[in-house]
């Protein structure tokens, strides 16, 4: 089958963009984090009940990955997806109200910060059971391509998700049958408090790639330019009928697994670890990348301006109502 | 055991109406596709796929690889993107290796997504019995799915309403899991032509009666068919219901028949214990009190599972003769009149013998 | 909430008695191990496993990797070359990656084997409610398991029960299906130091009673506790059954029980379609067909997927002040008394909200 | 951990073996050959009332991986069974009791011809859902391996196993634990009626073991040298903690996939590659290779001997009783 490969923005941007893609791409990171960090401080008032598992530290792979889609492009994510979410156009309203349990929530506080979803933006589903995500983005990419549409699916998913044999069922079939879709696989070493070398025998990721004669590549997952140029070629890739790719981003997560607090001090890893990851923050880091393009006052007004969407979409989750427990029957069927 | 085309009256067999409904099903909507396993080899999964490749193009029947929890997995994600996906299970126990899949993504995808997504899928899945497959491939496992809301559970009994029921299944906006039991594939009946729905909606008397309410599924309704005759011959009117949905439930029917009859007896071609019967018993015990003027009787398996030997089938499965006999105690029948049915049915059975469903059955499936 | 020890008068939570149980059975049989995921994490399974690494070195301790299906499997292989693995699910919904081993491999070995090989393995599953886990964290799903003969499926309600009846799942030489409900964990009781083992039997009657009976399992049976202590006030005397082990089924006591009280109501933690409830209502009506004197109540989940919302449960989970209503309404009481005692409930309850077992309880799991 | 290393008569048999052993290890062939075509020449007659799926065309894979292996050794199988359960010593008359539904079968008659096993010859257990006796097998090397009692396990697989995610789960797994276990995958291109490229992407099998970073090796599957040789090495790794084997030899099923009959005329695959595997038949290859080592009186005596075997097997299945309806009940709990 063909699928239609009309020119993208996206594949403009490979190399390094240019400074005021620099500073957009920036200014998502940032928020993303402002946002991860909002939750953080406030998970202690009762207001957000439900797990929170925060992407900080991993903004930039989100971002990089979404980048390089269209709004028409799908994705799939797991239990962390508010990074994936926001990145690719979320609405940060229906997500602070989803996570406070309110009507008004993305899928109208039935699933809370685990099931973020915003269709017309392309987040198909946020799934928290490991890897159960990643088959059905995979269809997704069957989908399209029996339409030939010439959409891309990503499948957002980490470290221990390789561990799922469901995983090799979906590279194998989407390998088989060249599918749009790409493989993200976020390797920030842990599994909840287990490390990747308790779970896992001592090999390259992307070997995994090779059981199924599928493409693969690797990357620094706290460099938004790396992480967006290796998603552009997979994008590519896609688009032109060549086949899924795994794609695998190395990162770090630092807060707890679930929750809003820090937990390098109960023993499952190192501080000095934590640090040096610290030193490797992709915001910090593409911050300096963008140097002067970006002045003092712009970059204040920016960040007042995250603050003010923040504190205004907390505010809206706070006053917008619980949905009525006679809407809990609804939808069981279609 | 083919088609005898005779209009309307033309007889067929249940696996050639399910490839009718497919068949009709592909016609009219391209969106529909399946997904098997041999989707396009010769045996065609018991014939009910039988040529539809060559007829309506290689892109319509998609081989799935040897990985049902992948495959089911796939099939949601290509039914929320607005594709119809047929999933075809040789046997039952296949689809246990989806479960995960079955019971979260497909179930509860309306649900999770506040109705943004809808999952047209339909996931066919063999049950039964027949010619030693054993513990393993032949168990009956309709409680564990209609367990769960969201799924809508389908268990047809005779052809005409297998193609019907296949084809709302396909139309159908949510996940349909339609069950088929080994046995009925060779069972033959009149089925009509062309494109035609039977309603998802419950179950229905398939033959009236006011002695007894006999509630059975698959190809128990044919054991109670069966029974429901004889006992007709020896002044037992029996009324058969074939319960067709298990997932929503509708027990409405069941139980203003009972309300009639006074008398129940359930057939279940899995376990006893948690099964149909369970509920069907609770449910109508919770909403007409005081309509059973005997105690229910539940027939299906005993407490364990399905040894391969004929030596160890004997008396294993619920059949005519066992509905005969409880039929016969819980209305205190003369026991003379109860013996000439049962003799009648073994003569009506000939030297068939118990891992047959059909004289010239000889496996080795 | 750790442990008071006043001999065998110290009270301890639940999660700590799992945690003791494991400790003695480690301590006795060093064919015995733990295979979990996060085995030797600090939240080490929300307390139950803490330290256990430590004590016992870390070759008692296996990580299992997120692969829940081989992982069940390589546990049964092991079971079955004479270990004895003791499996940890944080929520029942990983074990059904799992559900082809467990069904097959795990309650079937015996049997096909015709008695050759023995599956000593327990698979511990977190079932039940909190925090806004919503559909997929939180379902309760014993049915499925319960509906397998070779299978043995156990719910403890009470601390010591729990423990005692962890270290006997731990010797029992058949696969042992060991269900926690998430809020019990918190919950404390007077449990005895050492190695002891509470017979995995069947049904106890935790309160007599005269008037009804009420049939719980796991949390429900705190939750009917409650019930019955209110109605004893307003002058209803309950009769509290814990089921303890749901397969194999043991329905004597509550046939007896039934057939003293004449009314019966069944608790489910899990969806009242096709549960626990609709078996024993059945096996009562089989039973003792007579012995109830007004229609049975089944209390239980509705319809529908758990919402994570606050908003969205109330009403959702059969609690104590459901069953006293239900109580009042098939014993007929005075509403003003009903009321009182519902009253009573709510001062008990104090300002702990819906998702919240505990007033400490704030998350994040 | 350690394990028990005491010489073994297998790791004497490398390189080529000495006439004797070559002798014998062409009656075993020759006598499962047998074996399986007197079960399909009788099957018709309704006496084996259940599933048969037979080996023909696959023995040397059988004799060649268990003659590596001691008594106490183990292996798992599939629905294809016959083969491995009579190279590892499995007894012929409770195998065809079995297969005919008889109270004197290997498993009483509960399991027939899928169910084989014998536990005193390490013939642990066949199962016949694809893959689900993987995971089983490296259960029992775990065991053995905190037991140190220096078995080792063998997972027989078809090719279609491989596509099963278990079979990953269980590669991670004894890959990461060093568990002494044989992954041999038997690949005889099809899954029933399904050619291999119609199921997975086109890539070297072995490169499935790259995945877990697990050693692989590579046979023709109809050289019973070969077989035998990959074998043993793949044995003394196991033996020595060097860890788990992916085994992939190449070979062919002569016969349908189920049942006694030849069924290149219905067209799933062409007459001329079963024409062409048989002329690689394991056997007479063997037999070539052996030469005047074997000469004709010996050699009729053989198949004489081998045909008296199984007229006795059948004749003892035949004539044993069918188990008791009341069995039924019996082992539901150990
Ligand atoms: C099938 C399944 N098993 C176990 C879990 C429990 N669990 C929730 S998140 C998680 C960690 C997953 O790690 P990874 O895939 O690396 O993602 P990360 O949390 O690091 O982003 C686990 C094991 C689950 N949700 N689903
Ligand atoms: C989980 C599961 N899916 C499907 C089947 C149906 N089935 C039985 S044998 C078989 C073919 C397996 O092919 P392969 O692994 O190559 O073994 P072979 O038959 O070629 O020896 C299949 C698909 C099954 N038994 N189990
Ligand atoms: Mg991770
Ligand atoms: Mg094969």
């Amino acid at each position: 089958m063909n699928t239609v490969a009309a020119p993208r923005k996206s594949l403009s941007a490979v190399g390094s963009p240019d400074p005021k893609r620099q500073i957009d791409l920036y200014r998502q990171m940032l928020r993303i984090r402002l946002i991860e960090e909002a939750i953080a401080d406030h998970y202690a008032e009762g207001e957000m009940r439900c797990p929170v598992h925060l992407s900080i530290g991993q903004e930039a792979i989100a971002v990089g990955a979404c980048a390089a889609l269209e709004t028409s492009d799908k994705v799939y994510s797991t239990h962390r997806c508010h990074a994936h979410y926001l990145a690719k156009g979320g609405d940060l309203k229906r997500m602070m109200a989803e996570i406070c349990g309110k009507a008004a929530g993305c899928v109208g506080g039935r699933g809370g910060s685990m099931h973020l979803m915003d269709i017309p933006k392309g987040v198909m589903a946020s799934i928290p059971i490991v890897s159960s995500s990643i088959p059905v983005a995979v269809g997704s990419a069957l989908a399209d391509k029996r339409m030939r549409n010439g959409k891309v699916t990503v499948a957002f998913f980490g470290d221990a998700s390789v561990e799922e044999g469901v995983f090799h069922e979906s590279a194998n079939f989407a390998s088989l049958h060249k599918l749009p879709v790409i493989f993200l696989c976020e390797n920030n070493l842990y599994s909840v408090y287990t490390r990747i070398d308790e779970r896992q025998p001592n090999r390259p990721l992307t070997e995994l790639a090779k059981a199924h004669g599928m493409h693969a590549a690797h990357g620094d997952g706290n460099d938004l330019d790396e992480c967006h140029r290796l998603s552009v070629q997979a994008v590519e890739r896609a688009r032109n009928d060549q086949g899924p790719t795994l794609l695998v981003l190395d990162t770090y997560r630092w807060r707890e697994h679930c929750g809003p607090a820090f937990d390098n001090h109960i023993g499952y890893r190192a501080e000095s670890e934590f640090k040096d990851w610290e030193q490797r923050d992709p915001i910090r880091r593409y911050r300096e990348r963008i140097g002067a393009a970006l002045d003092a006052t712009m970059e204040s007004t920016m960040s007042a301006d995250i603050m003010a969407e923040i504190e205004d979409a907390r505010a809206f989750a706070r006053a917008t109502p619980l949905p009525d427990p006679g809407q809990a029957t609804r939808h069981v069927y279609a | 055991m083919n088609a005898v085309a005779q209009g309307h009256e033309r007889v067929i067999t249940l696996a050639d109406a399910i490839r009718e409904g497919i068949t009709e099903s592909f016609a009219k909507d391209d969106s529909t596709f399946l997904f098997a396993q041999g989707v396009s080899d010769p045996s065609s999964m018991w014939g009910t796929l039988k040529g539809i490749g060559n007829k309506f193009g290689e892109d319509r029947v998609i081989e799935m690889p040897i990985a049902e929890n992948g495959a089911v997995g796939i099939a949601i994600g290509a039914a929320i993107a607005g594709q119809r996906p047929i999933i075809s299970f040789h046997r039952v126990e296949f689809a246990l290796l989806a479960f995960e899949q079955i019971v979260n993504n497909a179930a509860k995808s309306s649900y999770i997504s506040n109705g943004q997504h809808k999952v047209p899928l339909v996931i066919r899945m063999v049950i039964g019995r027949g010619w030693g497959q054993g513990p393993e491939h032949s168990q009956s496992l309709e409680p564990l799915f209609a367990y769960f809301p969201g799924l809508k559970v389908v268990m047809p009994a005779f052809a005409a309403d297998a193609k019907g029921m296949l084809i709302a299944a396909i139309e159908d906006d949510n996940p349909v899991i339609f069950i088929e039991h080994r046995f009925l594939h060779y069972s033959t009946g009149h089925v009509p032509e062309g494109y035609y729905k039977n309603a998802l909606d419950g179950p229905r008397i398939v033959r009236e009666g006011k002695d007894v309410t006999i509630v059975a599924t698959s190809h128990g309704v044919l054991e109670a068919m069966r029974a429901a005759d004889v006992l007709h011959k020896i002044g037992c009117s029996a009324e058969v219901i074939d319960m067709r949905v298990l997932r929503p439930l509708n027990v409405a029917p069941i139980v203003a028949s009972v309300s009639k009859t006074g008398r129940l007896i359930t057939v279940d071609t899995g376990f006893v214990r948690f099964g149909l019967g369970a509920e069907i018993v609770a449910s109508v015990m919770t909403e007409v009190f005081d309509a059973l003027k005997a105690a229910p009787v539940r027939l299906g398996l005993p407490d364990h599972p399905t040894p391969s030997s004929r030596g160890l089938i004997p008396g294993f499965y619920p059949d005519s003769q066992r509905i005969v006999r409880e039929a016969g105690k819980i209305l205190a029948l003369d026991q003379v009149k109860v013996d000439s049915a049962l003799k009648e049915l073994d003569i009506q059975r000939k030297d068939l013998q118990i891992d047959q469903p059909d004289p010239f059955f000889k496996g080795p499936f």
